[in-house]
Parts: C-alpha cells; structure tokens; sequence
C-alpha cells in the first residue's frame, strides 16, 4: 500500500486567478433564510466562475430588503444603492458613461413591479445590456409585508388579507417589450439558477430573471404563493439548464430534438434540455402564449422561456466611441477655436 | 362723408411728431403655424445688418396652430434690449385680435394692416396704411397652397420700404434665411418685392419712424439662450445628455443635438457622447446622476413640471454627492400654468429641492453670453463639488432672439473636480468616500471600472459613515451633515461672483438676476435721466451668495430686490443668508404676468416707492 | 483577588445616592426581531398601570431583524414624556452592544445582564445584576424554538422585582399583551415569575431606584400618535384613503384600516370608505385629488421620500384648488437617510412643496390628541379652503407610545366649504368657479355629477380665468394669482392658533412646535429652576402663522426658535414672514442626530447663548 | 300625384330627450386635419346615441394636444386636465369618491406610452370600469414632434431622424395585464371606431382603446407609419364591429360561426362579424399570440381584440355604499360618541 505525500491544498482560482474570497460581499443584515441571500451565494459562485473582473462589474439597485443585498456580495465591485423603483435610469446613465462596464442590477417584487413598472418597461425596450435580477416574494419586505404588485390572486397574508388584483408577470412583460433573455428560476434551485446566472452574464442584452425569493418573515406561511413550500410544490421547469462558457471548450454532445443550443455572443452555449417537447424559447409569440396559458393553470413556470442574442443592443445603436465617454480627454470632448469661430459665423 | 374725418398727412403734422430714428418698437400680430416666424426674423435681421441695435420677443400660444401670435422687434440706438411696452408700428394680420390690438396703441402709432380687417375707422389718433395683401401675393405665387406662408414676406416688404429700410439687407436676409433653398427664396424674394413696389407706389409715409444705418451690430451674432447654452455645453465637454421634451426647455437639446452631430462625431463616425430622450423626468434626472457617478459630465434640460418630477433624485444627488447638471428654462406658474410665457418663478424650488435638509447651487444666466459660459461653469462646479447643480434660464432668454457679442472661447481647462486614479490607489492604498481630507467638505471618489482593489465603494441615499459603510449612528449623522454645510459654504467663494455697478456715492441699491437684468440697465438712466435718482446695482449670478451681496446691501440704505415671480423668490433667499439687521433694507419690485419685464415698471414702480 | 475590588453593597453605600423613586429612565438593549417588543410594552403597562407617568420609545434600526434596538421607558413623578439623555438602569440582553452600552452609562448607574455576556468586570462605579436567562427559560419553556422570545419575558420579572413594581400589575399587563392567546399568556407569565422568583432570591437590591404607585394616569390611555390619526382621520369623515407603504408612515393607514373595518361598515356589509394601496406616491397623491375633485374627503400618508415624489401633483392641487389632507410622518435626512429615526426636517419642503409660485397651508401636532383633533382640522381647512394641506407628524410622535387624556369627541359639525348644489343652481343659474365672490380668496365649486346643465366646469392646471376656461392673457394670470394670494392670507386667522405661555415679564422667548414641545416643557422647567432664567412659550401649530406669532416675537427681546433640523426650517419660515425689525431677535437651537430631541440638550444651549 | 304638407323638422333628440347640441364641446383649437378631432366627433356621436346623461360623465386627461380634447366636446360634463401622464390615478380618484360617474379617458401615446406608462400598468390591472382613450399619433405633437414610445422601428421624422426603438403595443400590454375590452381603431375609420366606442360605454370594466390619430402637423408624412396614407394602406380589421343597444331591442339574426355576439354587461350586444375565421376574442393568450404575430408582419390590426364583460371591476372589489362616498351625511361617516369612548377604553 503506496503512501502520498501530502501537500498544503491551494485555494481553487479562477481563470483570472482570482480566489472565491474576493468575490465576497458583506455580512448579511437580512433575515435568516431568506431568499434573497440565497440568490447572493449563485451570484458570487456565478460571477467566481465566470471569471469575471470584479472591478469592472457594477451593481445598482433600487430600495427594499433585496435592493440591499448588493452590500452581500463583491465587495470589490461599485454599488449604487439608489432610490425606490428607479434603479434601471441610474443604470442606464452608469453603462452609457462606460459601456465596458458589467452591471448587475438587483431589485425587488415592489420595486420592480410597483413603484418602478414605468423605468422596468423602458429599460426592458431599449435592450439595455445588463442582468437585471427580481429578488421575488410577492410582498414589500422592509416595510412590513404588504402586498406587491407581482402577489398572486388569492394569496394570503398572515394578517389574513387575501390579495385580489392579478398579478403582473414580469417574465411576459420582459419579452412582449423587447428585452432579449428572460427567464424565471427559483432561489432554492441552485443549479438552474447559476447556470441561468452564468448565461444571463453571457448574454449581451437585458437579460431579465424573475427569481421566486421566499421573505421568511411575512410571506412563507400557509396560504401564501410565494412560500418556500409552495413554490417547489408547483415548480414546473421548462427545461433542463446547463452551460457552457466560451473558455471551456468541452464539446457536449448533442441530442438533436431533446435539446435547444444557444450559442450565445461570447461564442459560449445555454444548452436548454426539453422537458416540454415542443416549446421553442426563441418565439416570441409563442413564448407569451405559453406564459399566458401557464398564469391560467396556476404553474409556476420556471426556466429560460425566451433567447435572442443578436439582436441590437442600446449601446449599439448608440454608436459611441470603443474608450469610455466617461474618461475622454479634454481633447477630444472639447471641439477647436476654430470651430467655435464656425459657429459664431453662422450666427453673424 | 363726416367732417371729423381728416387725413393721415393732417394727422401727423397736427400731432406734430419729429422723426424717430432707431429707437422704436414694431409688433406683427399673426396666428401661429402661419409661416410668419421667418418673415419676422428676416425684418430682425435686416435692421441688425444695418448695424441698428435690435431685439425681437415671440409671444405664442401653448398649442401648435391657429392662435394668435405677437411678434415684436425693438430697435435702440442706445442698445436697450429689454422689452418696450409701448408698440409704435403694427403690422395687423390677424382678425381675431386686430380690434383689441389697434385699440391698445398709444397715440401716433402707425397700423399697416391687411385691407379686408378695414380698421382705420376704429381711431383718429393713429396712422393707418392698408395692403391688399391677398392680391399682392397672388401673382408673385401660382401655387395656392403656399400664398398663406408667402403673404407674410409682402408685409416685410412693405415695411421695408415705410421704415426706409435697405432692400438690398432684405433680399440678403432673405436669402440667408432660406439658404440652400433657391426657389423658395426666389419666391419669398418676389413676394417682399411685390410689397415693396406697393408700398412705394400707393403708400404716403406720414409716420415719423425709420431707420437709419449704424455701425453698433457690426461682428455680433444673433442667437437664442438655449441655442448658447446648447453650444457651451457642447464646448464644456458634456458626454452624456438626457431629456424628455417639454417647453421652454425642448430647444436646448434638440440645438445640441445638431451641433454634437457636426462636431462630436470622430472620423471613425463614432460619437463622443450619448444623449438619449428618457421616457420622463424622473428617468433624466437618474440617468444623469447613473452616468455622472460612472464619470461622465452629464446634464439634463427641463421645466418647471421636471423640476418638481427631478425632487426625490435631486436629494439622492446632494445626499450621494454626485455631480450633475440641471438647466431649468423657467416658464410660467405652479403646476402647467402658461408654458409659452416667462417667469423667474424657480428659484425657491430649485434651491431648495427634495425633502430633508437638502440645498443645492443655483446659476442665473442674464444673456446669451452666460448661456454660453455658465453652462461650462456648471460642469466645473458640480464635478468639483460633487453635487447636482441648478442653471436657470428662462423663456425670454432661451427661446427669443438675441445680439451679442461672439462667446469667448473657454480659457481654462476642464475642471473635473477630486477623483482618484488607479495610480493614486496605488500610492495610498485605500481612500475614505466621505472624509474632508482638504477641510473644505469635498471628498474624494472613485469610478466605477477604476481596476484597483480598494477603488470600490458603496453610493447610497441611506445613512452612511466616512467609508460609504451604511450606518445609523447619531454622531455619523451629523458629522456627515455638517461636513455637507461645510461644503456648501466653500462654494460660497468658488460660484459665479455677482456683477456690480456701484458709483460709492448712492444710497439706492438695486438687486437683480437673470433676464430683469436688461430692464435694469435700462430703468437705471431712466430714474436717473428722469427723476435724477442715481442707483447702484448688483445682479446675482449664483446661489449660494458671495460675500459681495452681503456686503453690497450693507453699503446702502435701501435696496430694492427686482424679479419676475410673485412670492419675491430671490428676496426669500436673501433674508434666509442676510444678517438681520440688514433685512429691514430690502424691497420687492415684482412682475409676473408672463411678459418679460420691461424698464418702465421697474422705474415707475421703485420710484413710487422712493416716493418720488 | 485584588484589594481594589468591591462589592455592589459598597459602591451602593460609597456612591451613597438616596432613594431614587418615580425619576428615572430604563433601557434595554436587545436585537430586532426578538420579540422584546411586547416585553417592553408590559414593562411600559406595569409602571402605567402604578399610576406612574410613563413614556416609552423605542430606537430600532432600519431592517427587519438581527440588529440593535433599544427601548427606553421612562418614568417621571412630574410628568416629563420628552426623551431623557441618561440611562439609569440598562438591561443588556445583546452580546453586540453590550460593551459599548454600558461604557456610556453614568456613573451609579444599574445594569441587568444576560451571565454569558459577563459585563460586571467593566466598570467599577456601576451596579451589576448578572441573570442566567437560559437556564431560567427552559424549564418554563419545554419548547425550545419558543425560548428565544419568551426568554424576554424573564427579564421583565427580574425588572419587576428590582425596581418593586407590583407582579399583579404585570401579570394584568401580560395578559392584556397576550389578549385571547391564553396559552402563550399563561406561558409568559411564568416565565415573567420565573425571573422574579430568580431575582428574590438571588439578587441583592443594591441601586436607588424603584417605583411606587401615584395616581396620575388613571382613565389616561397609551397609544402612538399614527394610531392617533388613524383614529381623528375615521371621526372627520375621511372617505377615500390612499396610500404607498413606508417607514414610519405606514403604521397609520394600517391602523386606520383596522379602525375602518371594525366601525365604518355598514349592516348590509357595504363599506363607507375606499383604501387603496396605491402603487407608489405619485399615484397616491393622484387618486387623493381625483377623489377630492369629485367630493371626497380624501387623504394619503407617507414620509420625505413621497412628499417630493408628490410635489408636481401637490402643485396641480394648489392651482386647480382640490382639497387634499396629506400627512407626513417625518424621518431622518435628504434622500433616504434613516428611515428609522426622527427628524422636523420637512417644514421647508412641504410649505413651498412644488415649481412656480406655490405655497401650502401646514399644521404641526405635537401630541397624540392634536393628531387626532387636526386630522379633523386638516379636513375642514382643505375643504373650506380648496387646498392640499400638510400634516407633519414625526417618527417620535407617530410611532412611539405616549401617555394621553382620552381624545375628545369632535364638537363642531364637519364643514366641507364651499359647495353649489343642485339647487344652488337652480338659484344661482350659472357660477364662475375661480370668482372671488365673498372677497376671502375662496371660489364656489360644483361637484361631478351634480345634476344640473350648469354644473360643469373645466379643471386644468394651466392658465385659467375666473369662469375656468384656458386663459394666456396677462391680466387673468395675475388676478388669479393675487386671488390665490389672498386666500392664503385669508387662511392665517383659520388655521389653528399657537398655544402660548406668557408671564409679561420676562425677555426670552422661546419658539418650538411638534414633538420638541416636550423638551420644551422640561427644559423650561431646568432653566427656571437651575439658572432662574425665566422663558415665555409659544408652539407654532400651523403655517401660515397667525398674528399671535407676529406679536410674541415682538414683545422678546430675544427668541430661540427650537428645532429637530439642521437647516433651521421654521426659524426660516419666520424670516421670510416676521417684520425685518424683529428678526433680529431670532436665535436657533437645532437638534438633528435623529434622536428625540431631550431637555437637557435644549437647556445648555439656551443657556450658553444666553451667555450664562 | 300627392303633395305631404311641410312640417317645421324638429332636431333629433335621444332616448334621454336631448339632442347634439347638447353634446357638444368648445371650438377646438387644435390643427385642422388633426385625427383628434375626429375622434371627439365619433365620442360625441356615441354619447348622444347611447344617451348618456352629460352631467353623469367626467372627462379626466393628461396633457398633450390629445388631452385638450375634453374642452373640445360635451361641455356640460366635468373635465380634470391633470398633469402629464398621471391621469389614471386621478381619474381612479373620482370613481372612488362617486362610483356612478361615467368615466371617459383621453390621453395621447406619450402620455400614455412614454411618462405615463407606470399609472396605465396599474389602472389596466385593477380593471377600473372606465373607457380609456389613447389618441395614438406615435408623436409628442404638443411640444412639436418628438418620437413617443408607440412609434414604430424605422418610422421617420420630418427632420429625417429614423426611431430605432421597438414600439410599446398598448392593446397586448392592456390585455395581459386585465383590462377587460380592448382594441384599436382608426380615427379615420367612422363605422368602426363608432360602434367600438359604444359598445365601451355598455361595458362594465376598463375598456382600452387605442385609436390611430394622425398628427397633421408633425407625422403625416411619407417615412411615417402613423400617417393617414400609411395607416389606411396597413389596417388588417379583425372584424366587422357592430352594436346593438339594450335598449334598441331589434332582433338581429344570428350567423353561426361567422359572428361571434358578445352580450355585454348591459344587455346590450355587441357584435362581430369575423374576417379571420379563427379569432376568438375571448381568448386572452390567443390575443397576445395573434397581436404578437401582426407586430412582427408590420400589420396594423384594427377590432375588438379582447373581451371579458364578466370580470369583477376594482370598485366591484372595494364593496362600497351604493350612495357616492363623496356625499355620504356626516351621520354616516362619523361614528357615535359611544364608538370613540370603546375606542379609548380598549387604550386604557
Ligand atoms: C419613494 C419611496 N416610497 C416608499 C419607500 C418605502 N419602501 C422601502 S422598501 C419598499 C418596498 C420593498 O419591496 P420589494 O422591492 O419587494 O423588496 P423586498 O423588501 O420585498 O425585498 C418600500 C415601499 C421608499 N423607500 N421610497
Ligand atoms: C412633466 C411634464 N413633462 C413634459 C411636459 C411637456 N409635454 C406636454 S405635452 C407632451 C407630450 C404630448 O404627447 P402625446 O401624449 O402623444 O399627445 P399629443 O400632443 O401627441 O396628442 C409633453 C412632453 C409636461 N407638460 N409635463
Ligand atoms: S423581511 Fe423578508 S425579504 Fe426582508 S430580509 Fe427578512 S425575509 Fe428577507
Ligand atoms: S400638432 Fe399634431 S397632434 Fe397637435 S393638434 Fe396639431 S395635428 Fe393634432
Ligand atoms: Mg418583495
Ligand atoms: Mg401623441
């Protein structure tokens, strides 16, 4: 019987030779189970992974429990912990300052869906590349509970008051709007969330996911649709997620039928393998359809519904210079005398 | 026929007027969406090329077409700019207002109007020239459709000719307002042309107004504020721009616009800055605050309405210390009130926007000039002091016509305030947002992508110590909020310094901004040349005040605060930072009924006052 | 053992404090989210139901658990409800804060402590009563997932037992807490027994405070003051409610719905109200107009973050003349700041809430019965006066719990203003909506669905005249805008009137309104007492103000003004209203770390301006 | 051959006994040609036909050419011109306050599409029974010409600027989210727009109609996809529309399969005569799919596209007083003496 040397184990690096550590956010203030701290671990796994530069990712968000949650994760990384609902406008000013940036924005259910619906819709239309994450429990968190505006019809409270206005879908409106990866996942599933989280990094796009986010405090009791129970027990996956980055050129085989490849603008694959035969996530019109018909048999469907990964983003068609606006010499965002002299002619 | 009747030549001797050269005002009365706009600014343009002092006020509905329209040219030898209430000369093209409008002249004004209006039997004591408009320009123009937009050249025409204008600038302003369009110059051309010759033929000049060449307009331009204040942006620096359209306000970046497409795009046709219409105010504002944490000079342009939309983000602005830039292009009234009339009436809720204990640096521009240069100005101080700054225009100077002098090219270099750098991490290894390191408030930031490990930091409108870390505790609170007043007294001494006429000797102060500022200049000789009241005079030219303002009030006895709001806004503002015992110094002269201010309310009003 | 050591019964002796009995404040430190709560609360009940005056407030941070709280319950033979800056007596329950709590204690100073957390080797001039509250929950509690929260109610019988308050009365406060749950009542009170079994036999009373029974809170009650407005809202009337959840505004709606439900539903189960969570402010703010506009009396809640999300809507409201109640519960700081702390920093914003020209009618509870009777107040003066009104609460006030009188039963019959009827019209024929006929300022208006062919006008936020149609014209714009002027004049003399304290004699004034009353009260008292610097009162209640506050700063020589700000809001308020003559007067004591504002604070430095 | 003696003719009057003048609005100073007086032509029109009692109807709006329309008809019916975008929020406001008011909606497609969109999300959702007009012109025309957020990808401004930015379908947006009539129509299009028009005032819930208005002024022109020319060339209408009125009992016969009767809350029917066979406008996913598809044909769909006349409306919810809470007596609203002193007790 042979013996191995022992050698002192390394901590795993990434392919940027960072180590997990330094993807590490703050210690949690949220409460103990929540959701929301759940979706902080994949993000850093996803993000770790990814290998991407923590310097180069930005994270705004809007105000609640998970708007905070940035503080959890990547310490390394800026955070702009804006104003309530408002989170997409202060991105979109922040990635047209410097497009080379990475922004991740995390907001939630009230946030999004309520007091922010009208930025949500206009971000989601202009394509704006960028993740942007729900951090779902239906309810208003820090604020003690009440109703959001993605709370299901017939949800109840633990005070008993029973929610009566349809739910919006965010997932639906996300496509029907133009954004171009959309999908809905689950905090407790692990690895459909980081491989969806993998992919959302990817996609150059607005890659919105919906993800169910139990609030332990005020929404995972008997009667709520948002619960922890609830949810695994209606969870109905679409597909089956994997993917595969651009820098791991493993070659997987494919079953031609059972699988969806996307190959996405970084030249990785989302491999979505079917569950339901004939649903196509690069339809649009079907992809509502079956959103729609999924809110009526009261499924919770989860996985990625739609894909497109060329389509324009709104930093293309903006067509700015490849440095950043926000570092330009003053030389170049300073036009000559001369010119000045040009205007001042047309004007005599 | 009644024997009262006497013809326009008796009139004019019996009033006996002596001629009036270069100094009168003349208004055409039009609906709008008629075309008239350019036939007016080609009369603007022909007196400013005969080198005549000249200003022209648009004053126009809040719809798109079929309301009535005044547009009105003052000429000045002296230079005055401001608005004349009088009207001498009118030009009567709109039925709907003619009767109201001859009836508001004073006696001796001259009325050219279109024949079918039939006005000359409303008064005696005026001079009436009637024009056959309609046959006038159907020869010069086949096409029917397009006499409605022609008929307007003819009255330039015609007023050409009685004001003794040159034909040949005429033609020349013609054709320059067409440009590259020949045949719709050629066209305008005949049309002026045709009412010239009428006017020459049939008309008997019994009015005592012309104009006579000068040489005071000579290498000055004409341009509106927000055309100036579009250009000084461009020549600032700005990178990203942000909007959504409102007026008085739309103009100002759909003029950058057009100047970024010729002079901002590199030869790779790439484009050095973004500007994107936002789906709101709201939108704007927090893509400006997005992109001017990331680092670019960003700004937005708005209106009253925006400004109230922009208050929660604002806060989050001076709270978060980002820069940012906000032109409020003032128009009139709480809620919609009147979008196509002037007003100062901003000035409280801009200094002061957001809830909390929140104040923000606010610059007045008085001419197209400091369009030009406040809007650099802006950019310096917001990235220097790290907070939302306020630039407000109003309607008068930004969307009317003005003269000036060519805008000076910007001497200094951008100023771009406290951000570190990779290289300066490198040296001092971490960095605390929120510490007053140099003891004058202003912190040090980072930008996001900055690839240092220490370069991050967490932006929040929530309670934060030195390090950006949140915290609730009391005395983090305060020293943070002290640090912020600190702050904002060092700007005290860094904004725009006030500009002073003082002759040592009165005891009368005067206090303006903005665009009062013309009827100042042109209300001081008044009090002096007609009552001998000789005045100082200082125009504020940002918040918070520089220590001259102090100083300049406690140098006199009275000191009366002009402005064009109802609440006396700036003189609010002053008893907040006066010391006490000056307060019982200060006067209120106010006007706010849409128009701009003119001269002679100011006077008569501040000599009622002085009791005189 | 080191000589120097010695026992509680020394220190007691050498500190040699006499009994402290009725004066002194307890605090417990514990973690949100822990369920202390509703053992504080008992406490709170226990000392009330003694006859004790008590006030209780509570310090919590802004996340929903696992982060430090603080409760504070003082008690007060004199009556003082404001915040008292010492601890006496600590009960240090979190491991976190321990330390740090009782190195800031004053010397004397008693501390009850969890044994782990073994905090006695601290401090020598303190006394230390150490528990062990694990061991002694679990035999009362078998379950252990409950231990954590009954664990509370341990300390609640060790308190009761050391500061001799009677168990009965905690026994009555435990089942009044627990109400119907009588299992989790019983499980309480044996725990609660069990700490004061404990402390009998284990610990030695070694510090000077205790509580004895007196008679001045009998048929008092204990509510926050949100409950309060919930309650004065649902006796005015209130009909349509709406609102966006925030800290710590929520709590009154909530409340309200509960009150609503419980009395404002009809037998046959129809409600006669309509609450609605709108899906943010703006909406909020919207629908209160909406509803009012049709006749409504219709309100809506929030805290800084909404009022400037409200300010154009706010601004429609004051031009268009629609009655509006909306109540801001004041909170810490621009922006977001602490959401959980106090602040009066929202005078200046809501008064002058909105673009233009704009101002608002603000009244200023200081107590439980005043948000109760000015919900009422609010109504009547938005109706009579066709305006939003402002009432701004504060987190002190409206979320902690106070000691109170029952609340009056409302003695004046609603009075909803100026209404036509049906047969109005009839009467009248036509109306003019913005005629200032009975010369207050203040117009007649019709309601929609008034069934009468003259009933109709047309609201608009843009220029308007008397009839309500669109109007540009210059003279409109101003008379309407005096006429807006005029009713706000008109509203001094309604609002409600300053409460005031003269004796004629002495020179100091002082001017505080809202919750710094209650410092105010105290800290007179000091100042009397310690310095015999006799002070004259006057709370401001309302803006605009009422002459009173005209003349009790005239008949000062000086006059602090008092208040939980930085930027001196009121003082602020004051300048721009008071005769320049006085403002010399004023002098500026601000408070704003985010805790209640406490006596002693206000009395040094009073004292020290005052050059003592 | 017989002569009929002359009879002085009296002006028509309605099943209330009015007649259309009495309908009628101020003089519109709007442009001549503009698409929104047309539309306040057809309104006047149905209101007169259906009878509507003037002084029961309220006419809220936001700001925008299009919303200066209620000035420009029935004038004796009360009008809130709100501020820009917000008027859903007002007008919920005024139904609350007196839940027998008839409310009729005017906005434009930027007060609607662009800085309204946030109050329109939420009005949809809570199927407030009122009718909601966009007058749909894909421009600001007020502030002279900008695109709005309905203008269509590669639509063009006179000034030749191309809008890249995928257009936002109110009507698919209005369905998902539970409005529950909702079509579009034509300002050029009298018959249709008429009956659509009519069968909104008989439907008990939020009735959505997005109406083509061209803007004479600033997008009329060739290159635009909201002129007269473009919008007749393109309108696909899914049906013939028709509606006949409770109280117009005519018996009109029924074709089965080629027309689907809707009998609406009311009583009243309304009718549509199929033109693509297929269509089921009670079939919400099926809506969202066949709207999806014309947006992607660059079709302009015009007819009904959705309606559920049963769906319970938001005040339906709300449970209140049949008598208008805005008049309830004091008697009613403010409970006794005995109710505060239980209150007080409770507080003891
Ligand atoms: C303008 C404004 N209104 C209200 C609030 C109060 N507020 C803070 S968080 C929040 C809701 C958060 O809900 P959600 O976005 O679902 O986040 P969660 O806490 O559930 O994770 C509200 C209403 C605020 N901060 N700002
Ligand atoms: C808060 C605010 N921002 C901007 C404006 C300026 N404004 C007035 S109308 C309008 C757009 C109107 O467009 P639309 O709703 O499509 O109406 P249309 O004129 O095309 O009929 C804008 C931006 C305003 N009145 N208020
Ligand atoms: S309250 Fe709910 S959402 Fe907020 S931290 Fe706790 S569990 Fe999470
Ligand atoms: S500008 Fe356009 S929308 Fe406005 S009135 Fe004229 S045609 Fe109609
Ligand atoms: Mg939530
Ligand atoms: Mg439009």
């Amino acid at each position: 019987m042979a013996t191995t040397p022992t050698s002192t184990p390394q901590p795993k690096t990434n392919r940027i030779g960072l180590t997990v550590i330094e993807y590490k956010g703050g210690k949690t203030t949220l409460c103990a189970g929540c959701g929301h701290n759940a979706i902080s671990e994949r993000i850093i796994d996803a993000m770790f992974e990814m290998g991407v530069p923590p310097e180069r990712l930005i994270k705004p968000s809007g105000i609640g429990c998970s708007s905070k949650s940035p503080a959890y994760f990547m310490n390394r990384s800026h955070s702009f912990n804006a104003v309530h609902g408002r989170m997409p406008s202060v991105a979109t000013g922040a990635l047209l300052a410097n497009h080379k940036l990475i922004a991740l924005g995390v907001s939630g259910d009230g946030d999004t869906a309520s007091i922010g619906i009208g930025q949500f819709v206009h971000m989601m239309r202009r394509n704006l590349p960028m993740i942007y994450i729900i951090e779902d429990n239906g309810v208003y968190g820090l604020t003690k509970g009440q109703f959001s505006a993605t709370a299901d019809i017939g949800s109840k409270l633990k005070s008993g008051v029973i929610n009566d206005l349809p739910p919006i879908d965010t997932c639906s409106l996300a496509i029907m709007l133009g954004a171009t990866y959309v999908g809905r996942s689950f905090s407790g599933d692990k690895k459909q969330l980081l491989a969806m989280l993998k992919a959302a990094i990817a996609h150059n796009g607005t890659a919105m996911l919906d993800v169910i986010s139990p609030c332990v405090t005020f929404n995972d009791h008997e009667g709520s649709t948002k619960s922890y129970k609830f949810t695994k027990d209606h969870d109905e996956p679409l597909q089956e997620v994997s993917f595969v980055p651009a820098f791991e050129d493993i070659d997987v085989e494919y079953e031609a039928g059972a699988t969806v490849d996307v190959s996405m603008h970084d030249g990785s694959r989302l491999r979505l393998r079917k569950i339901e035969e004939e649903y196509d996530p690069t339809n649009k019109a079907e992809s509502l359809k079956r959103l729609a018909e999924a809110h009526d048999k009261g499924e919770i469907l989860t996985g990625v519904f739609y894909v497109n990964p060329n389509a324009p983003t709104f930093m293309a068609l903006l067509n700015v210079t490849d440095d950043p606006l926000a570092t330009l010499p003053e030389s170049v965002v300073r036009p000559s005398r001369q010119v000045l002299e040009e205007c001042m002619e047309e004007l005599r | 026929m009644a024997t009262t009747e006497i013809g326009p030549k008796e009139l004019a001797s019996r009033l006996d007027r002596k001629q009036v050269v270069n100094d009168f005002s003349l208004q055409v009365a039009t609906v709008n969406g008629s075309g008239s706009q350019s036939a007016n600014t080609v009369l603007l343009r022909t007196i400013f090329q005969m080198g005549v002092p000249v200003s022209g006020k648009n004053l126009f509905p809040s719809n798109i077409a079929g309301l009535p329209t005044w547009y009105t040219i003052r000429a000045s030898k002296d230079g005055y700019i401001a608005r004349r209430k009088e009207v001498d000369f009118l030009v009567a093209m709109n039925p709907e207002t003619a009767q109201e409008d001859v009836k508001s002249l004073n006696p001796g004004a001259a009325v050219l109007y279109d024949e079918p209006l039939n006005l000359s039997s409303l008064r005696q004591d005026l001079i009436f020239y009637s024009v056959p408009f309609d046959k006038l320009v159907a020869p010069v123009c086949p096409e029917a459709k397009l006499r409605k937009l022609v008929k307007n050249m003819v009255y330039v025409g015609v007023v050409t000719q009685l004001l003794k204008l040159d034909p040949a600038e005429m033609e020349k302003a013609i054709r320059r307002q067409f440009g590259r369009k020949v045949k719709a110059a050629d066209l305008n051309v005949s049309a002026a042309k045709a009412g010239f010759g009428y006017a020459a033929a049939s008309l008997t000049k019994s009015d005592p107004f012309s104009i006579e060449r000068m040489d005071k307009t000579s290498g000055k331009i004409i341009i509106d504020g927000n055309s100036a204040g579009a250009l000084g942006s461009m020549f600032a620096g700005v990178t990203v721009v942000t909007w959504y359209p409102i007026t008085p306000s739309s103009s100002l970046v759909e003029t950058l616009i057009d100047y970024m497409k010729e002079y901002r795009i590199g030869k790779d046709g790439k484009a050095t800055f973004a500007i994107v219409q936002a789906e709101d105010e709201l939108a704007a504002i927090g893509m400006v605050l997005g992109a001017a944490w990331a680092g670019a000079r960003s700004m937005t342009s708005t209106s009253g309405p925006g400004i109230s939309l922009m208050a929660e983000f604002t806060g989050l602005g001076y709270f978060v210390e980002v820069p940012a830039v906000i032109w409020d292009i003032q128009r009139v009234g709480p809620s919609t009130g009147l979008p196509t009339r002037t007003a100062q009436g901003d000035v409280l809720s801009t200094a002061f926007l957001s809830h909390g204990d929140t104040k923000h640096i606010v610059l007045f521009p008085c001419s197209v000039t400091e369009c030009f240069t406040m809007a650099g100005e802006a950019f310096d101080l917001a990235e220097q002091f790290q907070t939302p700054v306020f630039v407000l225009s109003d309607l008068d100077l930004g969307m009317n016509n003005w003269m000036s002098e060519p805008f000076p090219y910007p001497d200094k270099p951008i100023r771009r305030g406290k951000v570190l750098s990779k290289e300066d991490l490198d040296r001092l290894g971490s960095f605390a947002r929120y510490k007053d390191v140099d003891g004058d408030g202003i912190g040090y930031r980072t930008l996001p992508g900055t690839e240092h490990p220490a370069a991050a930091y967490f932006a929040r409108g929530s309670g934060h110590n030195e390090n950006a870390q949140y915290s609730e505790r009391p005395d983090d609170y305060v020293s943070n909020m002290e640090r912020l007043n600190r702050k904002f007294e060092t700007a005290r001494s860094h904004v725009p310094k006030p500009e002073m006429v003082q002759n040592g000797k009165s005891k009368v102060g005067i206090i303006a901004y903005g665009t009062s500022h013309w009827a100042l200049v042109e209300s001081r000789d008044q009090m002096r040349k007609e009552y001998g009241v000789e005045t100082d005079y200082l125009r504020i030219r940002a918040f918070p005040f520089n220590r001259d303002v102090h100083e300049f009030v406690a140098s006199h006895d009275r000191v009366y605060v002009v402005e064009q709001n109802r609440d006396a806004q700036m003189m609010a503002l002053l008893k907040l930072d006066l010391d006490a015992a000056q307060l019982a110094k200060l006067r209120s002269v106010r006007h706010y009924n849409g128009l701009p201010i003119d001269a002679r309310s100011v006077t008569d009003e501040i000599i009622s006052q002085e009791g005189r």
